[in-house]
């Protein structure tokens, strides 16, 4: 009665033509022979290009559920009666840059060979993967999947648009914001990263962000503090007199479920930037990379709690959230070199800052819904400068001079957008559909149509 | 009839239900409401800001009582709701015309 | 006080009589030595099967996920009465499914040798995993763990049931549907599942269904547009003037939540069905397919959100969310031929489908709840044929025979269990019950006791 | 314009130097070439190091998503006034579990050689995790890297602290809970499972705890129980005639999420203890333990299900949650043996303990907010005596001495932990304090401040 | 003038809204309360333990009308809002001394 | 004395209550309504089906004030609630028979 060995004929036809392909791509390269035909699959060789595909595609799918933690996160912070739209603008957000990416992003950023300004600006092209069924001569052995790649690459790329939706949410109207976040994930972001991560002038004059203080989170911060200047701060928000008006998050389980998901997924966004695993080396640099992104996010997330509980003589629960992440951007230009207690006190300053960046914004009138330039922006250049306590290849200047270059580069392109969208479209919902909610003006859709407001 | 008006504290709630059906007591409604009076809402912090929280959440009970009944009802309620803190609330009197007890048609005091 | 080489202990018991499980397996078959007697271990044998079986744990893992995306889907789009009830369903037909598909379900879909009729119904029995600490003797080297197989397509027939939860919430009484999902899970699923993906007569007809658009999604769709016709339309949903009420979503950030959870537990599902990951062809096939699923969520989502704006002049967040994953199961089909640009284009259409299909169906006074008869029949549908795009191997006679075939067969038996269910036990609760809620009146336990509603 | 070979330049200052690293690691160890030099890699040294790894990493990441539903199901089970309160001590908790693991546990948990109580408590150092770019000389071949084994353990040491949370909630002050997770996490907790998993008396006693039914999930809850005890029950939660009052949790589609979450972390949980996936034996054990610990899961609920429909007339959603819980407990001292049958049975019989455990811990008005000790404590005293159902090489005195030591031990030391905090500042907020909300008593802060409560 | 106030059945809404449509009636506002009468709860189990839910749902409406379409008003209530069974609801009646039409200014009758 | 029941749209609130405070108005509650008058829904589509929203979000707010102050807080609050725009929302006034204040047991105008 009990089977011990099913013959598994699942998609069998598809098992079968897969075969034949690795047949020849295998024969041709290797003096192993394949498993069908006695049981050997030589690894030698393709180990290592299996491996550091396979971290990709891990890597790539946690980031990814970063995106449901940026959409948790916001709508959590957000007014009950902006929440639908704060959740569509998510959803599109995340879609748009996906094909944004493919059709031109990732080749604009790995340009290889063919820049148009080299070390400054590359191609234009659609991104192409590997031939399904492809064989050792058609992948770079030294690397991983051109496909594995992409997927990991493009959830960075979505990453930076998610930190600008929620700095301008409850005001921004849905097209233009969605016209910036194409314009962004498809020009915007794949230059400045290309600078470092392309191969580009960056990273020929020494900077280093292992996974991108700057090049991610710093570049979307720089987009939405540009947002928030050309659209200005919700109607109400701060009175004559130079009082703040606190419009508190709506949902806070909501909210710190979607830092969860952040904090998970980091794993993947700096884990996976170790680009490879199919080492020693490399598999032990993963795991230093994960417990140090644990232990600096834990570090920004008792910082903000302790230092809250002193200066407000309560702790402050959002401030707590925006702690671990703040954290979590700090250590992420390099969460390798660090030894764990370095990792946490990085981390921990990480926290500190965001307690104080983000009332100094709202005393500029800058309004940043759930402080993701605090978190992304300001935290993200300390990680990036912090590089230097641990990773004795970066220079001070070199760290300063990457992060303001590209920082002041996206502000400056994001403003210019953002001004000409303002023009063309109005940026900016009204009064009275701020007062009403977006999602009554703009949707027509209550999120939760079955609790009083 | 009278259609007495109660403002309490919420966690009063089952306390004044309880007491209300010892004296029979036999219908009412209670709905949330937010106010303020001599208390006076309070402030917190939020996220750096510092604001000032207008509101106090309330209970409201509706009662619509005969005549004979209205004093007691009124009594009843103050003794069980009252903490002697600030903010136990109030009891309002206003006069009902007519009443209809949709079910069976009985009218006014039968109704009630 | 650092501490460099960390003798652990953990669990060392098990450790040890571990090893010697593995010395005695190993050694029988592999002139390679073992690590604890000389630091060496031969992959050539072991490698594909650990890689594949690895696969089959991550992808099973990551759909076993999708079923806390139904239950948050559902959730969010019915009314709050009806809440509970809803994530009790969900939790249920889970287990219940789990618990069928081990005792029948897994060896009625493959049967491998067993068949009792062939090619069309296999045998009955209990599965039985290879034993604790199996070595290459017991196991089937050019395929993957046993245990890691049975995981993974256990969570592909729970999907299954979990289409149908959500077309007939909000009326179904909670045993009858739990019943079906019985009947579905161990017997219908496996059946038809059996006739392609166990070797069966469609298999053998070339049909092709990588990862289930029909196998899967349309056949959960075809058993749940049968529940939606004899458990009717929901209380007051259509007038008679031919007006349609609609009953809005109670919680909008659950059921986007669902949908996320829903995108990425797709990877595991599309990726997972590639089998196998051991070699370099394989590894940069799930690579492909990661990014296929992606890029064709993406374009259903943006389908859905641009073709609601211009047709209602309001974008319909529940049809991007629908848009989404009907981009997803469009894609599933074939998530691996296509290109990054068809695989946008298929998802695309998917969402297009959806759009329209939604209001269809309310014209024809079929209730669902959540679109799931569009979302995975529809475009199921769509998706299977969309294979002849990409996969010369397929032709589009037999890709609308192996639909159909599957189709009719799952709605017609599933329309007598339901009918006979009915009889028994009465399928749909009174009137009365739908009307307070069946929160109340099933459970007597509220969703969201402390908000008025 | 397709771009097939894609020369990746991401980070590729980190690539050289690493690159570099890995020569002299290699090539001082073993005859095969290094890829950049030849392509080839050899993985008969290294493979089984990284695929153990890889386990940990993976495990790790799906254990520290626990954390996440934890504070779901929590957060979901108070009451709205609480629910703010619920999610900071369950983000706080994680946080700062993570530093004192670091600080004093891991080690004090793993002393290798270095006990100060032979096989009774280790001794006190900071972690330390290898060197950046490790190389095969300074790694233990035959298991897997500090950083991941760190990494993977510290999550269930917060796991621990994330049980008591739930018992205590809706009572007890923020910073006497947060200074016990302190002392829980740090020196408790470790001490008791070096006992076992530290190769301490108990497992030189031949205790068998595979995942830690007694060494996680008891000893939370007897830290949870001995909290309960000294703070005492919820204000109004008991009446004088015996009556107990319930105080329905506020947000059961939350409360659902993190079941869910629970139930997809506990694959990394109990799978990840498996502590190797790195030969045929080993990832097919492992597969065996995803397949039985799901299905013990779905054990456990339709038990809960199924009883509660009974005893109660109605299925109780919130007791089919904990029943699911209780299955999993129940399966995680022994996931690996049992055939899936008698996984379903012991999970079955976790959901039915749990069904008879919370009214009866009512009745001696032990006052547990969301069925910990039920289900981490009671469930979890039967899964370990469970084990001598499949383990032949477990007594039953022998479980049951190491379930009850553990118990004992972690119930003396909590309660004279809870008692100290009690004296110093009082564990429990004033009764004014629980009828208005600890969310504004203690925080300032509400959690749904948009609905009416 | 008079205040109509109503407790229904909640389904009902919808069917009162159209019928106080159709004899005239253009405004009201609607709450949601709980209540009981001689509807008085139900005992539920919740984790084990028995209790009784002690309020249940409906909605309030509040209806200004002119004193001539106060019976009718209330008649028509009546009628729509019966299912015979037990929770129906209730009509209360009370008087108003004015009312004012804030955007126009309007008063009394012109303003309701 | 008497009870002022002010209907208008939400986002006044805060304004009509400061300008209360500034007339010595030192009580009231609000509560959330769903209302219609001439202001009367509008006409949305959810997923392919078109649907009237047929109420709109309002605030109540609910006064009791003396006699002799009656009239300025109708004043007031028209005033501060006015938009010009449809759907301002309405003021009735009823009477009150008796007022006490739970806390202290002061009646009338005293417990106000
Ligand atoms: N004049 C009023 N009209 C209507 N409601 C009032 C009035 N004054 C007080 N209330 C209600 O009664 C509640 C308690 O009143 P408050 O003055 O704060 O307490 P106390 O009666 O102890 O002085 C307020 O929050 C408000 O809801
Ligand atoms: N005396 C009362 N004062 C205020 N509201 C009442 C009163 N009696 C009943 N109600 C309201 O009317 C509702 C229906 O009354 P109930 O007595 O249960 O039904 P029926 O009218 O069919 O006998 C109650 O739930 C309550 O909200
Ligand atoms: N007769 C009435 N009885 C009770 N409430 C009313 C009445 N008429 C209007 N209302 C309330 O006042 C609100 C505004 O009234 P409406 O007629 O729409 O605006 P306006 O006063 O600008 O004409 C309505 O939404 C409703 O809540």
């Amino acid at each position: 009665m009990m089977m011990q060995f099913n013959p598994m004929f699942k998609k069998k036809e598809q098992r079968m033509s897969k075969l034949l392909f690795l047949s020849t791509a295998v024969l041709g390269l290797s003096s192993t022979t394949l498993f069908a035909d006695g049981h050997t699959q030589d690894y030698s060789e393709s180990g290592y290009f299996i491996f550091n595909t396979l971290l990709f595609l891990i890597g790539g799918f946690l980031v990814m559920w970063m995106a449901a933690g940026f959409a948790m996160l916001e709508t959590g912070l957000v007014r009950s009666k902006n929440a639908s739209t704060q959740l569509l603008k998510n959803v599109a957000l995340f879609s748009l840059a996906s094909i944004a990416y493919f059709i031109v992003g990732f080749n604009l950023m790995y340009p290889g060979d063919g820049w148009i300004i080299d070390g400054w600006m590359g191609g234009f092209s659609l991104t192409g993967l590997e031939p399904a069924g492809v064989g050792a001569d058609g992948v770079d052995l030294t690397y991983a999947s051109v496909g594995s790649d992409f997927f990991f690459q493009l959830m960075f790329c979505a990453a930076t648009a998610s930190i600008v939706s929620g700095t301008v949410a409850e005001r921004v109207k849905l097209w233009p914001f969605l016209i910036f976040t194409i314009v962004l994930t498809g020009i915007f972001y794949p230059i400045s990263a290309s600078w470092q991560w392309g191969g580009g002038w960056l990273s020929e004059a020494g900077f280093s962000d292992f996974a991108g203080s700057t090049v991610v989170h710093a570049t979307g911060a720089a987009a939405a503090l540009a947002g928030a200047m050309v659209i200005g701060a919700r109607h109400g928000r701060y009175k004559d007199d130079g009082s703040v008006i606190p419009m508190p998050g709506s949902n806070l389980p909501l909210a710190t479920l979607g830092m969860f998901i952040l904090w998970l997924g980091w794993f993947g966004f700096n884990g996976g930037s170790q680009l490879a695993m199919g080492t020693i080396g490399d598999v032990a640099d993963v795991s230093r990379i994960f417990a140090n992104t644990n232990t600096a996010a834990a570090g920004g997330a008792v910082a903000a709690l302790i230092l809250t509980q002193i200066m407000y003589g309560k702790a402050d629960l959002t401030m707590v959230l925006n702690g671990a992440l703040a954290g979590l951007v700090s250590i992420t230009a390099e969460p390798l070199m660090p030894s764990l207690g370095l990792a946490t006190i990085i981390g921990a300053i990480g926290g500190v800052i965001i307690v104080f960046s983000v009332p100094l914004l709202d005393r500029l009138k800058i309004d940043d819904v759930v402080g993701a330039i605090s978190v992304h922006g300001i935290a993200g250049i300390w990680g990036t400068l912090a590089v230097v306590l641990s990773n004795s290849d970066a220079s001070f200047g070199t760290q300063l001079l990457g992060t303001v270059s590209i920082c002041v580069f996206t502000f400056v392109v994001s403003y210019i957008a953002w001004m000409i969208l303002d023009m063309l479209m109005g940026a900016k919902v009204s009064e009275e559909s701020e007062v009403e909610g977006l999602d009554k003006t703009e949707l027509g859709i209550e999120a939760y149509p079955d609790f009083s407001k | 009839m009278k259609l007495i008006i109660a403002v309490i504290k919420p966690f009063k709630l089952e306390e004044v239900r309880d007491a209300l059906k010892d004296i029979g007591i036999q219908g009412l409604m209670v709905s949330e409401v937010k106010g303020y009076g001599r208390q006076d809402g309070h402030s917190e912090v939020y996220r750096g800001a510092e604001y000032t929280v207008s509101f106090v959440p309330k209970l409201k009970l509706e009662i619509v009582v005969a005549d004979k009944d209205a004093s007691k009802t009124v009594e009843t309620i103050s003794e069980v709701a009252k903490t002697g803190k600030i903010g136990d609330g109030k009891i309002f009197v206003s006069p009902i015309e007519s009443a209809l007890r949709i079910r069976t048609d009985e009218k006014n005091d039968d109704a009630i």
